[in-house]
């Protein structure tokens, strides 16, 4: 394993245990005695009503869909940026016919309406 | 260093119009007027693109025969011209072509005419180029995808149609399933050579010794990944609910388009790849190659929906071509090539019958509905009885000659015992298309209504029909073509 | 035990318990959270053999999209009352013995040949960074899937949205 | 001593896991998740392959695979949202008009 990402490791085992130790310590230490009047909505909150996963519109979907092509393409792009220079004109017409590729991709669904909010 | 040359450009051109007139129906669909002239316009377009694509393979085929057949790579070995590619890449065409002349009227009387079908039929065209021609495992991954995922949104493109949404989730799901099953097996090839070209599998295997443990995982894994594709059984289950379920026009294009380019990735995969492994998969394939001939033929007897009982016939076809790819000499090779040819005519006519049949809301769906066909459009049941002949395998039709072929090989190569398998279930297959030949000619008549049929539905069933008629009468020419594929 | 073996059991341990919990689980959004706990495993073994770019992507592209997507259509389509349901269809004993065979397969396979391929020659270390190196065979010997791969999102695109999207007419 | 076999049973063993999903759940979404899987198992695969042959061919094959991912989950479930709304549900074998 490359040696220098033991701190990262570790700083993320000391990031992960810190809030489990934290509420399992408070969760000890603290005095324990429900009532009904304390475990309601916090001050003037709204009573909650229903279930807290309740349905979404699809327009939340269709934007979710298009960010995650628009990321795939990202990922594509983000090692030739790396490579810019030595790829030189060529990469540059490479990575144009690509983008050219999902920018009608764009246009169709802005077209469509996909994009609209309401 | 990256280059782009002008062999590259040359060998890629066919699939880049397709991909290329693809973006311009989708794109252009926002410039002309949403009604009937407006669409008809860009089915033209879209046609042109088959025509431009079929030109410039045409280019292909002349510059290969100028320079005695050697093959073209392109892409440092990722894509390869040649004359396999060139005959696959036909058949795709092809069947394009004559798909997206029987979809217009299709799609309209279904409320879903949206001009995005015609896109997705392209890019699909596209994707099973790179299966046709291509050597390298990631294009072929790719080009697989591509066509894959086309299809699944083909088969579901009925969107309010709830047997349509299932018959795109089954397949998109099974064929998810598959694909990850064959890029296992790719992973491996991977990791036996170092290399993702195929060509390359074939100088390690020698050194790892037959039945090496790693090997076998690699060659099963992606043989289930494979045998899915081409629908053959144990993983044809698909099949009869996708076939079904899909728009009919799209069934006869994925059971023609989909099925030839995954016979082709087979072919490649099997003697490119794992040729000198022979002795590994031929076993394997027989095993499959019969159970798919009698779940195929035995399933297609108990059908009452046509296109159900259509589609078990295409998965017992899928065991006639496996057949001949495990005879293993030059027939069974050309057998292979001019089954394929021979079954993508009569298929693509005999699910046009059915569309042409329906008319709006009334669908084409059970063998009663075909009842007394003879007497109330003897045209459509005498073009009807041609296709099923040619599915059988009777002469004087073109079914005749590839089944002819197939055990011709079997017999050379001294197969006899699967040679008399599928002999009998040619026997069997008879039995189910004679029930649909009774259904249409020695029932009860009831009464015949006008049909219309679209000029483009008169000119495909015209053009399967001679096609299928003249492979059976002349066949020369046909095995000629056919002889293209093994590059002579 | 070296640091590397025990982070290989972890993200191992991580990467099949997540997927152990994703095919088990009864609520389809357990399942998911279970998926992103297996491909954060996945993507430590990533980091392990020294494919940090790819690393990135899993985390970006995999746990940040894929599992968001995921997670919108289950919200969605509401599978709240779904999860009450049965949840496993009646092939599951036959699934169950067929895969077990597979496992004995496949491990006695595994340990019978103890190395199925020679051990590594041990060779230099690629020199440059990772992402520097994949961008050089990505864009040179790769040209020709990586040109279609935008067709493919293309056809996603355009398939996701006519499926998903509201119906004209 | 962590060699190439011990990752190679790692993806086999989620290979299975994923398999084992997709034959045996009856809900649409965690079938898709099994696939997804799958995918993993073999970019684990082709990453210890990579680093075994000392290249980065590998680890692009693996960029693919995910990017693949990517297009046939989207797709997937944009059918599936199709099929939601004309059928109220996502059961696999509740989908039933046309025999599984």
């Amino acid at each position: 394993m490359p040696q220098g990402y033991l701190p990262i490791f570790l700083f993320l085992i000391i990031a992960m245990a810190f809030p489990v130790i934290a509420i399992l310590t408070a969760k000890l230490v603290r005095p324990s005695s429900p009532s009904k009047l304390k475990l309601e909505a916090y001050e003037c909150g709204i009573e909650a009503v229903g279930n807290s996963r309740g349905r979404y519109a699809v327009r939340f979907y269709i934007i979710s869909i298009l960010f995650v092509i628009f990321d795939v393409e990202t990922v594509f792009l983000f090692p030739w940026a790396v490579r810019f220079h030595q790829l030189g004109w060529f990469g540059v017409i490479e990575i144009a016919v690509f983008l050219a590729i999902l920018i009608v991709g764009y246009v169709w669904v802005y077209k469509k309406g996909a994009l609209e909010w309401v | 260093m990256i280059t782009y040359t002008s062999t590259d450009h040359f060998v890629l051109l066919p699939g880049l119009l397709l991909a290329l007139f693809g973006c311009a129906v989708l794109l252009l669909d926002f410039l002309f007027p949403k009604d009937v002239k407006g669409r008809g316009w860009l089915v033209g377009i879209a046609l042109s693109g088959v025509g431009f694509a079929s030109w410039q393979s045409w280019q292909q085929y002349l510059y290969l025969k100028a320079h005695s057949m050697t093959p073209l790579v392109a892409f440092n070995g990722a894509l390869v011209l040649d004359g396999f590619a060139l005959f696959f890449n036909g058949i795709v065409l092809a069947s394009a072509a004559l798909v997206m002349l029987i979809s217009y009227r299709y799609l309209e009387d279904e409320k879903e005419h949206h001009t995005e079908y015609y896109a997705l039929v392209l890019f699909a065209a596209c994707g099973a180029f790179f299966l046709n021609g291509g050597l390298d495992m990631v294009t072929i991954f790719v080009g697989l995808e591509l066509m894959a995922v086309s299809f699944y949104i083909l088969v579901g493109f009925l969107r309010t149609d709830k047997r349509s949404n299932e018959a795109a989730m089954k397949y998109l799901l099974l064929g998810g399933f598959s694909t990850g099953f064959l890029i296992y097996g790719f992973s491996i090839f991977y990791g036996l050579t170092g290399s993702t070209n195929l060509a390359a599998l074939a100088t390690v295997i020698p050194a790892r010794g037959a039945n090496d443990p790693l090997l076998y995982l690699a060659i099963v894994t992606t043989l289930v990944g494979l045998l899915f594709k081409i629908g053959a059984a144990p993983f044809h289950m698909w099949a009869p609910d996708t076939y079904e379920g899909a728009p009919t026009t799209v069934t006869a294009f994925l059971a023609v388009a989909s099925k030839t380019a995954s016979f082709a990735l087979l072919l490649r995969v099997m003697l490119v790849g794992l040729g000198t492994a022979r002795e590994m998969w031929e076993p394997l394939l027989t095993g499959a190659a019969v159970l798919t001939l009698t779940i195929g033929n035995l399933a297609a007897i108990s059908q009452s929906n046509v296109k159900r009982l259509l589609a078990y016939s295409s998965i017992g076809h899928a065991g006639y071509v496996l057949l001949g790819l495990i005879a293993g000499n030059q027939t069974g090779l050309i057998g292979v090539s001019i089954y394929l040819l021979t079954y993508a005519f009569s298929t693509i006519g005999a699910f046009l019958v059915l569309i042409a049949l329906r008319r709006r809301g009334v669908a084409v769906e059970t063998i009663e509905d075909l009842a007394s066909l003879g007497k109330r459009y003897p045209y459509y049941a005498l073009l009807m009885l041609l296709f099923l002949m040619s599915l059988a395998g009777l002469p004087p039709t073109a079914g005749f000659i590839g089944k002819y072929y197939i055990f011709l090989s079997l017999v050379e190569s001294g197969k006899y015992g699967l040679a008399i398998v599928g002999a009998l279930y040619v026997a069997v297959s008879l039995y189910y298309y004679f029930r649909l030949v009774r259904s249409m000619f020695l029932t009860e008549s009831i009464e015949a209504q006008v049909l219309a049929p679209s000029n483009g539905v008169r000119l495909v069933l015209a053009l399967t029909g001679i096609a299928t008629i003249a492979m059976g009468i002349l066949p020369e020419p046909f095995l000629r073509m056919a002889a293209i594929s093994l590059g002579r | 035990m070296s640091g590397d073996t025990f982070f290989f059991y972890a993200f191992s341990a991580l990467a099949l318990l997540g997927g152990l919990g994703t095919v088990l689980l009864r609520n389809a959004v357990h399942c998911a959270l279970a998926l992103m706990t297996s491909l954060l495993g996945v993507a430590g073994l990533y980091l392990l053999q020294g494919a940090e770019f790819l690393f990135a992507v899993q985390i970006v592209l995999y746990i940040g999209g894929i599992m968001v997507l995921f997670l919108f259509v289950i919200m969605l389509v509401n599978l709240d009352q779904a999860s009450k349901l049965q949840q496993f269809g009646r092939q599951t004993p036959i699934a169950l013995v067929v895969a077990l065979a597979a496992v004995a397969a496949i491990f006695s396979m595994l340990s019978k040949s103890a190395v199925l391929l020679p051990a590594s020659v041990s060779l230099t270390p690629l020199t440059g960074g990772n992402t520097e190196t994949v961008a050089n065979v990505l864009f040179t010997d790769y040209l020709l899937p990586f040109e279609l791969v935008s067709i493919l999102l293309l056809v996603a695109v355009v398939g996701s949205v006519m499926m998903a999207g509201k119906r004209t007419e | 001593m962590i060699t190439i076999n011990h990752y190679m049973a790692v993806s086999a063993a989620l290979l299975l896991i994923g398999t084992v999903g997709v034959m045996t759940r009856r809900n649409i979404v965690v079938i898709l998740m099994s696939i997804e899987l799958i995918l993993n198992a073999v970019n684990v695969n082709l990453i210890a392959f990579s680093k075994y042959h000392n290249q980065v061919t590998g680890q692009v094959f693996a960029i693919f695979v995910i990017a693949v991912a990517v297009a046939e989950a989207a797709v997937g479930l944009g059918v599936l949202i199709a099929m939601f709304r004309n059928k109220g549900t996502v059961q696999a074998d509740e989908v039933d008009l046309l025999k599984w």
